[in-house]
């Protein structure tokens, strides 16, 4: 047995206690004080069950969904750069953001849309902000779902470069899934038949993969080559009825993601047992020491969304999983439940990092980190494994798990785009082809040139505004129905801060990166793109028109997040300046008299 | 000559045609054949008229409209359809049907309203005598069934109507299968059991019902598909555009009967004036049975003359049968 | 004939009906030549689905366009088509689908279920419906006399008729848009922006409007001034059996009769002069015993007779002998049996 | 299992957790694509009854001669029809 202290081991511990204190003590205190949850209270499900969006779900299922939809890439990749500052500052922040911010805007926002019939973000905003507001809404999640398609693709071609074993695996998966879902509809055939037959191809496909492994031959030109594949696959994917390929293969898929969840949570609170110490440095540096990403306000915290934080999960809870709550005290373990527990994920991947050795993150661009720290975590008890198939097993775990979201994301951009323009001059593309190509053409474009940690920053970034935004419109509510706002103002006014201050910071890291170069400076215009192009000179103008994008990017994010920020707090000052001038309400709960304006 | 030495080779059960123009003499050879096949040919013949201005009824001097399968001489049972009374019949259970299945004394008045309305639906009436058509051919178990067709555009429409029926119960069947596919799907993954689904059932017993019936309109084995003109000029244009039309729906003619041909021998009879007009007509018919032989070579496979009386009564069927069977060739 | 035209003067929308084949064109035809001949001006118009107008005028006057007929002043004919109407009904549908399934992400291809959705021969003869009224109300306007030439009786009375079983439909489907509209209204969160659309619904504009021509042109329909139907028989049992049979159905819509056109009546200075033969005489007889049948039931309301021709009825100048027929011709047995009557 | 309507009986706690497990499990590998179905479902049940009674919701779709048939199976859920069909939905409301 050694040091425990220098095991991961005694962190694991203390984070879960404090997310204990954060659910039981600090979140019923909300859920009765703030938001008054009432349980006899008729939820959207039951006023308007119509058995296909609106129906009560037993809390347990609406926990897995909730769990599974906001538990994506997010709690794995954040670590990943914010681990820069040290271990320490980014696991204060996976537990003080989650405790305070996290759990209370996935919670609340399901609890927004209850009280709202069910509504999702977009009525919602609309009801807040007015028409320009959500189209504010809309602009802006049109760029997040480009820079999360941007980040994903970046992901799956760079695992697939660096693991050869994965990409027949990954193959073997997404037939299996087409299988599946023959089997399913066509056959009918019975449901654990089909699961059994699609797991057997699952193994069979990771086998395969090990057996043949492939690589590319282009060097540097591999990732590109690779980001194209991943996006033909995404294309048809996204233009296939879901139920055909997605949905199978996203189901076929939990198994081993979970698996792999499992294995690192448990390889995590294992280390005093294993012998895996922690490596990386504790911090906190207050820059970043490789002098890449800068400071660490704002910068951490954009750095690590899900797990601490993130604005995705504010669609997710309502969007669909406040339609199926069953009463509205379910609203706590179901929202605050899911987000907590992803926090430990994020936990558990921070875990993974903090046990490599700090030559992994030299440059921030060795996404596969990973895969290295599962594998670190896990051989130990998987004795019997070889590392090669450990790799292929977690690296494809990512990769499938990375594609399917995609496939959705891309699906979801396909519906953003047709309402954006769908009645507009542009109409073309709304076009369900169209539309797909532009919304991985674009992606595409980022993907092989931007370096991995500059579109990981913008998607935080992003995702980040979208929480600040999210916890607003929660406040916004809370101040018209005379609720408490303060626990929901600070952390949204501290959001969007440091997320707007971010996208800054990031916008004048490209636009510097520019005027470098026009002082012929290369090196920083060559710093913040990746692959070919940073090597070939003779793609340097490449490198410069991307920073040139990138700084497009970032101010019109920072234009669309300071619009909407500045609607919503105007719309706030308004609600309380109403709810002040109104008979103060017996309580919250509010029915739905005393919200109407 | 004559229609005898086509069902001699052809076999004489199946479903016959006859369509054209209003007022061709669709009804009198309908009459004529089922009269033959029943009386001579000793078949079970069904003779049924899909024509709202039904004629049967005059043709055998009995009141036949809306009484159902009326049979007039052995072997030979005659419907005419009243389709009026079938569509109020078809509406009437459709609410009785509602008001059992939910226990109902009262149907819902937007109900109500709505099936009442249908009956301004235009096709309403084609389709409930398709519908019968299809009913009588599937459960009726005659050896030959005659069908006089209704005369707007020829019977196109009612051909017509049986292919945009037939699509549209496929289409709407397709839809409810994926549909139902899915709750299936969703069934099975909540480990429910799949409900069997009744609308579906019901559409696949239409379907089945259509689809054997326009299969067995559109099959040349099982169908003689007869058009009647007469020698006019008008006639002719019209039975080439009816004929285009029936090509598009993938019928196919198994022949032409011409109607209401004046002896050739009058149009060199000497006379006065009475003469003259008969010699005009009948020079004129002449002139349109060249241009009928030559437009339509090969395909006229009976000839019918004008009658001194107009074809009704049971006598007269009986002289048109054997024209119309053995008659003289063109 | 002469007699009932100058009794109204204002009859001004001409219907003629009848079984297949008995001459509702002809006769059509006869009555469009008979007032251009008086100086006005006539539109003949075509309901039929197969149209004979052509090749009764042996001129071509398809197209769905209205032509002025040639060599007769004052006529203009139409071939009514009812291809663009259908497409905008079409239209509409479509547009409506997609707002449907705006959000529908399913496995198959909405346009055939739409095509199906619309190609209901129902539209075809909604649509020359549609047509009608127009002709009623708006081209008709700048003519003196609109004279429809109908498909079979049945489908002709129907098309009449539909006025009213369409105005029903029709004051059903207005509720139901306006029930739908209502409830979009509710059940949306931008109530201001779908409030306008629901506001500028260019299909309750359509349904409204339509309902509007059909009230109008019902009013004009059961005019007994300015409306007649007249029904085209043969002297032959089946032919005035149908009439028999309509006759009633006609009444019940409340579509003024105009009467009965004879056609094809056989003269019988011919058919009973000598040397004219068994068969002609024959015929003859026949004619008179179905003659007295057609009066004894529908006795006052037999107005003109056409009679039977050497040779087929075409081209215009047939057109103008039968037109003078239709207004002077009585045959004898004909006006024995009147004055019995 | 999705729905949880049945009268609450007392339940050993071994058969509460086993539930709640199996509930996790299913929410997590299925909820999702059972929705996801009935939502595809939901939106092919608009398009048969839109063409069979497309004309209840004002839109002139002629009902053909067979639509009647299938009214009496409609009967009980032409109202929520009628209320999915109208709701506005926004893209928000389409986040997997």
């Amino acid at each position: 047995m050694v040091d425990i202290l220098a095991t991961p081991f005694l962190w694991v511990v203390a984070t879960i206690a404090l997310y204990v204190v954060a659910y039981w003590g600090y979140g019923k205190w909300i859920d009765r004080n703030v938001w008054r949850s009432d349980a006899k209270k008729a939820t959207p499900a039951h006023m308007y069950m119509d058995g296909v969006e609106y129906f009560p779900v037993s809390r347990y299922v609406l926990w897995g969904y909730q769990f599974k939809s906001v538990a994506a890439l997010g709690p794995i990749l954040g670590p990943f750069i914010g681990i820069t500052f040290g271990w320490l500052p980014a696991l204060l922040w996976i537990i003080g953001g989650n405790f305070f911010i996290g759990w209370l805007q996935d919670y609340g926002s399901m609890m927004l849309s209850v009280r709202k019939e069910g509504r999702s973000f977009g009525p919602i905003t609309y009801e807040f902000t007015g028409a320009k507001g959500r189209t504010n809404l809309l602009a802006f999640v049109l760029f997040y779902l480009i820079i999360i398609s941007a980040t994903f693709i970046a992901l799956i071609a760079s695992f697939w470069n660096a693991f050869p074993g994965t990409f027949v695996a990954t193959l073997g998966i997404l037939l299996a899934g087409l299988l599946c879902g023959q089997l399913l509809y066509r056959i009918k055939m019975n449901v654990f038949a089909v699961t059994g037959i699609g797991l057997a191809l699952v193994v069979l496909s990771i086998y395969l993969g090990v057996l043949f492994p492939i690589s590319l031959p282009w060097g540097a030109w591999n990732l590109p080559v690779w980001a194209f594949i991943c996006a033909i696959i995404l294309y048809a994917a996204a233009v296939l009825p879901t139920p055909m390929f997605i949905q199978p293969t996203n189901y076929l898929a939990f198994y081993p993601a979970y698996a792999a969840i499992i294995l690192i949570l448990v390889g995590a609170v294992i280390t005093p047992f294993t012998n895996t110490t922690i490596q990386m440095p504790a911090g906190p540096f207050l820059f970043d020491p490789q002098g890449i990403l800068g400071p660490i306000w704002p910068i951490l915290f954009v750095a690590i969304a899900c797990g601490a934080i993130s604005g995705w999960h504010s669609l997710v809870s309502s969007s669909s999983s406040s339609k199926q709550l069953d009463i509205e005290t379910d609203a706590l373990p179901v929202g605050g439940g899911a987000m907590l527990s992803e926090g430990l994920l994020a936990l558990a991947s921070l875990i993974a990092y903090m046990v490599l050795a700090p030559s992994f993150f030299v440059g921030r661009t060795n996404v596969t980190a990973w895969v290295q720290g599962a594998v670190v975590l896990t051989t130990p008890m998987l004795g019997g494994l070889t590392a090669a198939v450990l790799r292929t097993f977690f690296g494809l775990v990512l990769i499938i798990y990375a594609l399917t979201v995609q496939a959705l994301v891309t699906r979801f951009f396909r519906l953003v785009a047709g309402e954006t323009w769908g009645e507009s001059r542009f109409r073309a593309l709304g076009n369900k082809h169209v539309s797909t190509v532009v919304g991985l053409g674009v992606p595409w474009g980022f993907a092989v040139s931007g370096s991995w940690w500059a579109l990981w920053l913008y998607f935080g970034g992003a995702n980040q505004l979208l929480a600040g935004l999210a916890i607003m419109l929660i406040t916004i509510h809370l101040a018209r129905v005379r609720a408490p706002t303060r626990y929901s103002l600070i952390p949204g006014v501290f959001m969007v801060v440091t997320t707007l201050s971010a996208l800054v910071w990031q916008t004048g890291t490209f636009l510097y990166s520019v005027w470098a170069y026009l002082q012929n400076d290369n090196t920083w215009v060559l710093r913040n793109v990746r692959g070919p192009i940073q090597t070939d000179p003779n793609l340097l103008i490449v490198a410069v028109a991307i920073n040139g994008i990138f700084v497009v990017v970032g101010a019109v994010l920072f234009a669309v997040g300071v619009s909407m920020a500045i609607r919503l707090f105007r719309s706030y000052s308004r609600s309380v300046a109403e709810a002040r001038g109104k008979a103060p309400a017996a309580a919250d709960g509010g029915t739905r008299e005393e919200e109407s304006p | 000559m004559g229609l005898s030495s086509y069902f001699e080779k052809k076999g004489d059960a199946g479903i016959v045609i006859f369509a054209g123009k209003g007022g061709l003499g669709k009804t009198t050879c309908s009459a004529g054949l089922s009269h033959y096949m029943a009386s001579k040919r000793n078949r079970k013949v069904l003779c049924f008229s899909t024509d709202p201005q039904a004629s049967l009824s005059d043709i055998f001097d009995r009141d036949i409209f809306g009484k159902g399968l009326i049979s007039v001489i052995p072997n030979l049972d005659v419907v005419e359809i009243d389709a009026d009374r079938r569509v109020s019949e078809y509406q009437e259970q459709v609410k009785q049907k509602i008001r059992s299945m939910y226990g109902l004394t009262d149907i819902p008045p937007e109900i109500e309203e709505y099936i009442d309305s249908t009956s301004a639906e235009p096709a309403m009436y084609e389709s409930a005598t398709y519908d019968a058509m299809a009913d009588l051919v599937s459960t009726s178990g005659h050896d030959l069934y005659v069908f006089d067709m209704p005369p707007f555009g020829h019977g196109v429409r009612m051909i017509a109507m049986a292919g945009v029926l037939s699509k549209w119960v496929g289409k709407i069947t397709e839809a409810r299968e994926k549909a139902q596919e899915y709750e299936a799907v969703a069934a099975t993954l909540k480990g429910a059991k799949v409900s069997e689904d009744e609308v579906l059932r019901e559409l696949q017993e239409i379907q089945e019902k259509i689809t054997r019936f326009t299969d067995l309109m559109v099959d040349q084995r099982r169908t003689s598909f007869f058009m009647v003109l007469i020698p006019e000029r008008m006639a002719i244009l019209d039975t080439e555009r009816a004929l285009e039309m029936f090509d598009a729906l993938g019928l196919q003619m198994a022949g032409l009967i011409v109607n209401q041909v004046y002896p050739k021998e009058l149009a060199d009879a000497k006379g006065g004036e009475a003469v003259e007009f008969l010699r005009n007509r009948t020079r004129m018919q002449q002139k349109y049975l060249d241009e009928i032989r030559s437009k339509f070579a090969g395909k006229v496979v009976a000839m019918l003359p004008m009658y001194p009386r107009e074809p009704r009564g049971m006598d007269m069927i009986e002289k048109v049968s054997q024209d119309l069977l053995f008659g003289p060739a063109l | 004939m002469p007699e009932l035209l100058a009794q109204r003067p204002k009859m001004r929308y001409i219907f003629t009906g009848g079984k297949g084949g008995v001459g509702k064109t002809v006769a059509a035809a006869g009555l469009a030549y008979h007032y251009a001949a008086q100086g006005e001006r006539v539109l003949l118009a075509s309901l039929n689905p197969v149209h004979s107008l052509s090749s009764l005028f042996a001129q071509s006057l398809s197209g769905g366009k209205v032509v002025q007929v040639k060599g007769v002043k004052g006529v203009h004919a139409v071939e009514v088509e009812t291809t663009e109407v259908v497409e905008r009904y079409r239209n509409a549908i479509r547009g409506r689908v997609k707002e449907f399934l705006k959000w529908a992400d399913i496995p198959l291809d909405a346009k055939p279920f739409i095509e199906i959705a619309t190609t209901n021969p129902a539209f075809e003869e909604s649509a020359m419906f549609d047509r009608m009224v127009d002709y009623i109300l708006k081209e008709g306007e700048a003519f003196d006399r609109v004279i429809f030439d109908t498909a079979a009786v049945a489908n002709a009375v129907r098309l009449i008729g539909l006025s009213k079983i369409y105005g029903l439909w029709l004051t059903r489907m207005i509720d139901s848009r306006k029930e739908a509209l209502s409830m979009r209204v509710q059940l949306s969160f931008r109530k201001e922006k779908v409030m306008e659309e629901v506001k500028k619904d260019p299909l309750m504009a359509d349904l409204i409007s339509m309902n509007e021509r059909f009230e109008k042109a019902k009013g004009v329909l059961v005019d007994p001034e300015r409306t007649a139907f007249f029904f085209v028989t043969l002297p032959l049992a089946l032919p005035i059996a149908v009439v028999r049979r309509f006759i009633g159905m006609v009444q019940k819509f409340n579509i003024p009769i105009g009467g009965v056109i004879v056609n094809g009546v056989l003269r019988p200075e011919i058919a009973l002069q000598e040397g004219a033969g068994e068969y002609l005489a024959n015929k003859y007889h026949e004619q008179t015993g179905y003659m007295k049948v057609l009066y004894r039931d529908l006795g006052p309301l037999v107005r003109s007779y056409i009679p039977l021709y050497s040779s087929e009825v075409g081209g215009v100048d047939m057109i103008a002998r039968v037109s003078e027929d239709m207004m002077s011709y009585t045959p004898p047995f004909a006006a024995e049996l009147s004055g019995g009557a | 299992m999705a729905d949880s309507k049945e009268p609450a009986k007392p339940k050993s706690r071994g058969r509460r957790v086993k539930e709640g497990v199996k509930g996790v499990f299913y929410g997590m590998a299925a909820h999702g694509h059972v929705t996801a179905a009935l939502r595809t479902r939901m939106y092919l049940e608009h398009l048969f009854m839109f063409i069979t009674l497309g004309d209840m919701l004002g839109v002139p779709v002629i009902p053909p001669y067979y639509s009647l048939r299938i009214l009496p199976y409609a009967v009980p859920n032409i109202k929520s029809w009628k209320q999915r069909v109208f709701r506005e939905r926004d893209f928000t409301d389409q986040v997997f």
